[in-house]
């Protein structure tokens, strides 16, 4: 019998190794998989490539695992914000590597990983700085960029309901990079809120299909990432 | 982000006022941070506008009560937003799609520089030591269909912010169709800058002193009809 | 007030010309758009490129468009079936043209043309005769076809609800080439079984966003073409 | 598709039986029409498996009873078939992301042509005026992790369809790993054919005469143990 469940966030990621390209899903805090992301500081791999479109706030989350000195090396498109300290540090004392991508090329990039193209063109940053060192072409009379797949070695998703072949749905506007990130990852981890039964999920609503999902985890409860902020906690 | 004093031309809020004039009925917009978010409350009655928010929401509307926010539940610029009836959420590289793919019709945005060639320069002041950041916006302008810029037609400093070229690194070449500036509205053509019209209080030689790039006047110049409009809160 | 809902088909076509791309959805009879292929028989329009997985069977749907000599051009991976006599005949005297794509490649051609990638590379067909005069290039030690992007002047799709949005539920395996059809056509125009009111639409359930959707037509009662050929039908 | 008269070796429901032993619990499997179609009643008892069609459904299970076929509900050969609990619909383009990107475990197919360096052929004879048709069998065998063939040793005209190298179009080079054959189990090596298993009845000078490449038995070679399966209906 297919059952992906597994029974708490450790068990999740046992096998995380040093090294690992990590797909890790949210736009900042929304859609965040925050205890996943607590668990692969609990799990400990070091040298991670962390691909994710923010680089975390105050000192949970994916900031906690930057300020552990757990990633080496950060792809992502907008690296800043207001409540994000511990990134810009390490970054101006040339502690991370960063790979700046423009959000859409990156969210194309990660589909293409997952849907076995492994490269395309895009009009986004042609004629641009961050086009430099990239191969430009013209297709009718426009200019476009060769852009590259990324793929993981594992994805941090968190959804809203998921059974055990995998199926998800995701919650409002936390679905961002979710989808495609669980189809770009050798092995796909997904927090939810909800393990329900198979055939509860109604086949027209299935969001993500199971085939791209690996391993799901209930935490009925997930942290607001601005609240723990807010009340000054740091992880671990 | 609190008005400048004895500011010259038109307030925040009356750019805002004239771009969203600009706005046909039935337009899918998105809107920048800044400025621009002030747009959507300008839109003249009778016209239905559906806004796009890269993370994946269509048909939002403006900021819950307080204690109503959901962190699900946000723009891009991670402010929390409402449903409108018709709204849709969708996954990030749906989302770029329909930013790439041509379907939405206008993006408002900010812009630290403008060309009179359409170049514009809103991500990076490329200056050293300071944290690399584009998000979407290299996307927005290479991909919608009508790139607008709302900004003040100088910096704090009172340096003109059109130019003949920018010297900040370049979101896109040639993508600016018109310019809602403090001083007036100002078309991209192919032979450059074009008042069209010009803010109440403004003269045409301070006008052209504030720009560093040749602007004629339109034969048809007119004011700019902004009402006035009670100061914005703070930050809005 | 956006409506996308038009009264009936002819209100839908009215405007389709000679020459024009269209794209129609469906798997054989699954997910045709019956009722809007019959409206574009009796609108007339000729020397159409018609892009859509199979060539139709019997009498009906798509292999009466192509019998009454409207079609100058097939694009399509599977042109024939038990059922399909009409395009063969056409195609063994020289009188259709036919551009032969894998189904995958034919799939991921159409979601480039929504998403505004001119192309890509794909290992479908690489060292085969399908890749002849096509680029083939090397990523990783693998090789790969460059792709070029599809895009139509018209989509013709069944959904199954829709609002006046253009939002849109589809029907079991009749979603197939819907919803990419829909994001690739500067028209998307779709039959849906049911109009429903703004709203009533759950926004996570939404499968095709309104923005990539045109024009609305209800037809409570579409007709299957199967029974249709059993019945020995032919349309006109 | 009826039992030829005075067959040697295995049933067509022999060879289905034979695969389906090769499908693990939890597989992902797309199956081709034709005998491949057979193989999921054979699967051993205690083994899940989640079946993928091309035209958007994981999940999904036998025929439904006279009666009650959905014309939107069908696999790729357009049979009908019904939902399983945990099923999932999605569009064309994530359908082949599933096939492309390597999310399938095993496809099983029939063939035209085998050659000894895992060439397939099975969509063209090349034959002057037929009406090409490709469907997704490039994109399965380019994309799914593991190709297995079902076939009958020979065609109906005893000409080898095991060969050197495919005189047919390829839909593929070097793609398929196993080849489960009328005469037994053939696996493709980097040395060429090695016959793994022979058909009870059948001899090795028989399967070498009938095979127009080198054809090794392996040092472990085994009967095939297939049970006596009453013959299928025919066109089952």
């Amino acid at each position: 019998m297919i059952d992906k469940t597994v029974a708490d966030v450790p068990a999740a990621l046992a096998d995380v190794e040093d090294g690992a390209t990590v797909l890790i899903g949210g736009f900042g805090e929304s859609g965040s998989p925050i205890e996943l992301i607590h668990g692969l500081i609990d799990q400990g791999a070091r040298e991670l490539t962390v691909v994710s479109n923010n680089t975390g706030n105050g000192h949970v989350g994916l900031a906690a695992l930057i300020q552990a000195k757990r990633v080496a090396k950060m792809v992502c498109s907008y690296p800043r914000s207001s409540h994000s300290k511990v990134f810009p540090e390490l970054y101006r004392k040339g502690e991370i590597e960063l790979e700046l991508v423009p959000q859409g090329t990156l969210a194309e990039r990660i589909r293409a990983g997952g849907a076995g193209i492994p490269a395309f063109f895009t009009p986004t940053a042609a004629g641009t700085v961050l086009a430099e060192g990239k191969e430009e072409r013209e297709f009718d009379g426009r200019r476009y960029v060769m852009e590259r797949a990324i793929r993981g070695d594992l994805a941090l998703v968190r959804a809203e309901a998921g059974d055990r072949f995998g199926n998800l749905t995701f919650y409002k506007a936390g679905r961002n990079f979710g989808p495609i990130m669980c189809m770009a990852a050798k092995c796909a981890v997904v927090q939810v809120r909800r393990i329900v039964e198979a055939g509860e999920l109604d086949p027209e609503e299935v969001v993500t299909p199971g085939i791209f999902v690996d391993r799901v985890v209930e935490v009925p409860e997930p942290a607001h990432e601005s609240q723990l902020i807010a009340q000054g906690a740091s992880y671990p | 982000m609190t008005e400048r004093p004895n500011r010259l031309g038109l307030s925040r809020a009356q750019m805002a006022w004239r771009a969203a004039q600009d706005i046909p009925d039935g337009a899918y917009v998105n809107l920048g941070i800044g400025i621009p978010e002030l747009v959507a409350a300008h839109v003249p009655e009778g016209r239905e506008v559906v806004y796009h928010t890269e993370n994946g929401i269509l048909g939002f509307g403006d900021a819950p009560p307080p204690g109503e926010e959901d962190p699900d539940l946000i723009n891009a610029g991670k402010k929390p937003v409402t449903l409108l009836p018709g709204a849709a959420f969708f996954h990030h590289a749906d989302s770029f799609a329909m930013i790439r793919g041509g379907h939405i019709d206008y993006c408002i945005l900010g812009a630290m520089q403008v060309a009179a060639n359409g170049d514009i320069a809103n991500w990076s002041t490329g200056a050293e030591g300071a944290i690399p950041a584009v998000g979407g916006a290299m996307d927005l302008v290479a991909g919608v269909r009508h790139v607008l810029v709302i900004t003040e037609h100088t910096t704090r400093e009172g340096e003109p912010k059109l130019l003949e070229r920018c010297t900040y690194p370049l979101t896109a070449p040639g993508v600016v169709s018109r310019v809602f500036s403090s001083f007036g509205v100002i078309d991209v053509t192919p032979e450059g800058f074009l008042l069209k019209e010009i803010a109440p209080g403004v003269s045409l030689d301070q006008v052209a002193a504030a720009t560093a790039a040749p602007i004629r006047a339109a034969r048809d110049l007119k004011e700019v009809a902004a009402p006035a409009i009670e100061k914005e809160a703070a930050g809005a």
